[in-house]
């Protein structure tokens, strides 16, 4: 099976991963990296997105992502911006602290910055409810990315979500269609967008805020459609098989960037972003601001258009 | 650490409260038996207590749509094997099984019709095919729906059931959540009416994407229409559930559908909106 | 005082009321008496606006919008419109049912409708909230009102409450705020937009949805700042002294017409719109056609620009 | 039979949950008490409790403007009288009283201003000219600010205090809801920004248009922010209400204001907000 190292991708994979390796190696596509100048460094990331990583090598990225001094958003807001005020309140029923949104200044210019936010503390984890959503979220996430369009600022999403609540409350009040919301208010924005899976990118509750011009991942991040212990809960009826359900359904960095989901991975300090929030953030800023200069030119309404062709695009499939 | 479960493909079947698994032609409410012509003869709800029966995608479609008018869209397209998945089964084994099993070549069936004599498009999901879970094939083909929609001018009806994405197809799956938001994004650009009947179930990540943005959300009865199923809400919250959670029922209370319409009602009702969208 | 039917209105009051009784006498802005062929009527209505109203018609008015067999929203509804479809739900967390919204057919087109709704009865009135909606009943006209704009059906509102709720819940959800955020949508719809006051125009639960190209009142309907009541135990620390308070502030609507708050007044039947609530329907579909059909060939950005200047120019003041 | 009032003029000054009138310089909260020359150094909050008192709008304008940057306009509009209103007294009389009290020629002061060296219009609510009432003329000064804002690029800073509208111009003061609103509109499409200082009280018609529409809203600690203002509620409702009823500290909590910040802040705030928003 896929799990296993020695087994064998299917013909499809094979031609698609021959396919964007050679796109691949003509492009900056390890953000930051240029910048940080570790080309060599590059050389290897690029081989090892040439190998099928193995079961490990994506379990060690599912660990590192919820590592519990992984680095948050309010973690690299405080490092990479200025003057970050924090803006409060969905105007309709509540503050939800499990999505932090607000303006501030980037590389002399204002900005606006939506992303999930875990707790570092007990007390902390349950005020921000582990970095789960509750519909109010999406809906401040809305109403600033509106602020934003309206006044032309670009917008950073960093996101960091087991996903969205699963709450009796949370489903009253329309978790389902305030994550479709979201993305529809994204796909139709006229600023640039650049998000960033900084941890989890657990599933609806994440895409929700990472419908972007630029999507990046961190080198340690994970983008799924499920956890891992939900997925082996389900298809091998064992929670415990985790592991194996990760290296199956792949949620590492590495196979996003392959299966053309993400745009480039944001290259960690060594050993992870957990072991130097300083480093971190100085690598994820040098990321932002190349990803944003790809896109910042462009006429706003082809940049809208082209952002809704690549999510259009998603996918694969055969019409035999 | 995140032990959550928000999609699910293959257990949802029976998630509705109360609701334990019986013959497919037992009546799980009252517990009527009905022999199979005699369901379909009155639209797979039973003629006892009015519930409502799951009913197949061509069914639906022969049910709807005036006779003769379905006309199919993209039946060849079918989904690929990008992860080279295998848990207990592959994916592979899994999609030819459920072809076998629904005569479909994946979750959706979409093509051009006429409902009460105004034309449409119309777009179906299979429970039966893997649990209408949406992979890329299902994205594609709702997605090219809205294009055919748009360049034609005519609105689209989708009848959702679906347990989710298809985690199968790994991160691809969850992106088809904003592949069809962008597809729904250029029909709303087009000014085409979408229409959405969320039939059960309606969850996760369909409902957590185009299902939501239809200008108009109809409800069949006692459909469950929740992001998190209860058994997961359960699980992960501890919470009491009240006794309609993420039912239609409570979905219309809470402002989230238009109309919970019978479905020998629908018909006429889905006619009267789109003499109004024309 | 100005209650009193012998006072003299100040001299500014004068000179408009003269200004715009030339204008009127040249427009038909008493709406479907033209259709009706009740010239006569216009004349002598006309007459009446010209003389200052006694504080016994006014009160009759304020006593005529507020009667229990007046029509309501969907009495109206029924009779005037084809194939009514309503639409339910603010998406968020609740339909409301003191307003009503939906599709119909009108006159062989497709309009969107939106309107208070009182109850008849003590059963209907306890679910309609006796017509006073929550901040939930707005979100649901404002998700209306962009579903009319995005497929460029027409609007019509119906205008018929005491009020806004005034409960805790109802501050707590943003009374105030979505009673805002429903004009500024109306104000930037693109689509035309004929609001009628067809009995009580309480405050800022009634202009909430009353910002249109053409604002019509009914002959007997009401459209004020305050009830009567209110303004009488605030300005007389006595709620009896109501009708003196009325005859003050003028809520009828001859008063609003001359003041250029509505552009027309829509005859009743003789007696008053509860005495045959078939000839009501008829008069204000008529009315509704003739103000939709002045707006409906003109440009959407212009007509949406104009519809601004007309708020935007409302009230009175002076420079020394 | 509406015996409701949602608007009320006269009698919000002391609105707040158990705070009774007192001498104007004496705490309601802990009754210390003040010279007005101490009260006015520290921004007239209690040194003691961090009661903020209310502001005048002049002061209000010395206390956030860098010194000399104020320039007023339309300081010359006046109400005019166009029911020839008469209670207790003559609307021409209640105006030319509040003139008298407050040296202001109506409920609002509007002009250009710098803030921490950052350009933008400036309009203060009086609410001792009739209780921040808002007729013809406040909407008429708010709607020229914006154009102001809006010909010059600069952002509007508006401070707010009020009852809610004029009910002396009856419906004309109704109609300075959408009025303002529309102004807010223009405001937007000229993307210059609307910034809201909510002091207390924020209530009724002010509260209900143009104040709610800003891009950014802060409340003042304390302050009642309040469609309805409870006493209304509690005597058309009898509901029992929260100790926070209506303040912005509920306003906060049920996510209608971006942040309550503390007078000493303020200027620095919207300083910060400005270069932000320049
Ligand atoms: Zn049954
Ligand atoms: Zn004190």
């Amino acid at each position: 099976m896929a799990a296993d190292p020695e087994s064998k991708p299917g013909q499809i994979e094979q031609l698609r991963l021959r396919e964007r390796l050679t796109k691949l190696r003509d492009l900056p596509l390890l953000r930051g990296v240029g910048v940080s100048g570790e080309l060599g460094r590059l050389e290897r990331q690029i081989e090892r997105i040439a190998a099928e990583p193995s079961a490990d090598e994506v379990w060690h990225s599912v660990e590192l992502a919820r590592h519990q001094d992984r680095p948050y958003t309010l973690d690299y807001v405080e490092r990479i911006f200025d003057d970050f005020v924090e803006l409060h309140g969905d105007r309709a029923l509540a503050d939800d602290p499990a999505i932090v949104a607000g303006l501030a200044r980037f590389r002399g210019r204002t900005v606006a910055l939506v992303g999930h936010q875990k707790g570092r503390d007990i007390r902390e984890r349950t005020y921000r409810n582990f970095g789960m959503p509750y519909p109010e979220g999406y809906r401040k996430a809305i109403r600033i990315m509106e602020l934003a369009n309206l006044h032309r600022f670009p917008i950073f999403t960093l996101v960091d979500t087991p996903g969205a609540y699963p709450g009796v409350t949370a489903e009253q009040h329309g978790q389902g269609g305030w994550i479709a919301r979201c993305q529809l208010e994204m796909i139709g924005l006229e600023v640039p967008i650049v998000s960033c899976v900084i941890g989890e990118g657990g599933s609806g509750g994440a895409v929700a805020i990472a419908v972007a011009d630029r999507v990046l991942m961190q080198e340690n991040a994970i983008y799924s459609v499920i956890s891992p212990e939900g997925c082996a809960a389900i298809l091998w009826r064992d929670a415990s098989e985790a592991k194996k359900a990760a290296a199956a359904f792949k949620p590492d960095a590495r196979h996003c960037l392959d299966l053309g989901v993400i745009d480039g991975i944001v290259p960690e300090p060594p050993g992870g972003a957990h072991m130097d929030h300083d480093a971190a953030s100085a690598l994820l800023a040098e990321s932002l601001e190349t990803a944003l200069g790809e896109i910042d030119g462009n006429e706003p309404k082809a940049r809208r258009l082209a952002r809704r062709d690549r999510f259009r695009g998603m996918g694969v499939f055969v019409t035999p | 650490m995140a032990s959550r479960i928000d999609v699910s493909i293959e257990n949802r079947r029976d998630d509705r409260p109360g609701e334990a698994a019986h013959g497919p032609n037992t009546c799980p409410r009252c517990r009527s038996h009905y022999r199979d012509d005699e369901l379909d003869a009155n639209l797979r709800v039973c003629a006892q207590c009015g519930y409502h029966f799951p009913v197949r995608a061509r069914g639906r479609i022969a049910q709807l749509a005036d006779g003769g008018t379905f006309f199919e869209q993209d039946a060849d397209l079918r989904s690929a094997d990008p992860l080279g998945f295998f848990d207990l089964k592959a994916y592979t084994d899994r999609l030819a099984e459920a072809e076998m099993a629904t005569g479909l070549g994946d979750a959706i069936v979409a093509g051009a019709a006429a409902i009460e004599r105004r034309p449409c498009e119309l777009a179906v999901m299979e429970f039966a095919f893997m649990g209408g879970s949406m992979g890329s094939t299902v994205g594609e083909k709702f997605a090219r729906a809205c294009e055919r929609a748009a360049d034609r001018g005519a609105p689209l009806v989708c009848v959702t059931a679906s347990g989710g994405a298809r985690m199968q197809e790994g991160i691809l799956s969850l992106m088809q959540l904003p592949k069809t938001v962008s597809a729904v994004d250029a029909l709303r650009e087009a000014r085409t009416p979408l229409l959405t009947v969320m039939a059960h179930p309606t969850t996760a990540g369909v409902l957590a994407s185009f299902a939501s943005l239809a200008d108009v959300i109809v409800a069949e009865p006692g459909a469950l229409l929740a992001f998190t199923g209860p058994r997961v809400v359960q699980q992960t919250t501890r919470e009491k559930l009240p006794d309609d959670f993420g039912l239609a029922e409570s979905n219309s209370r809470f402002g989230h559908v238009d109309a919970i319409v019978r479905r020998s009602d629908l018909r006429p009702y889905l006619g009267r909106l789109l003499a109004l969208f024309a």
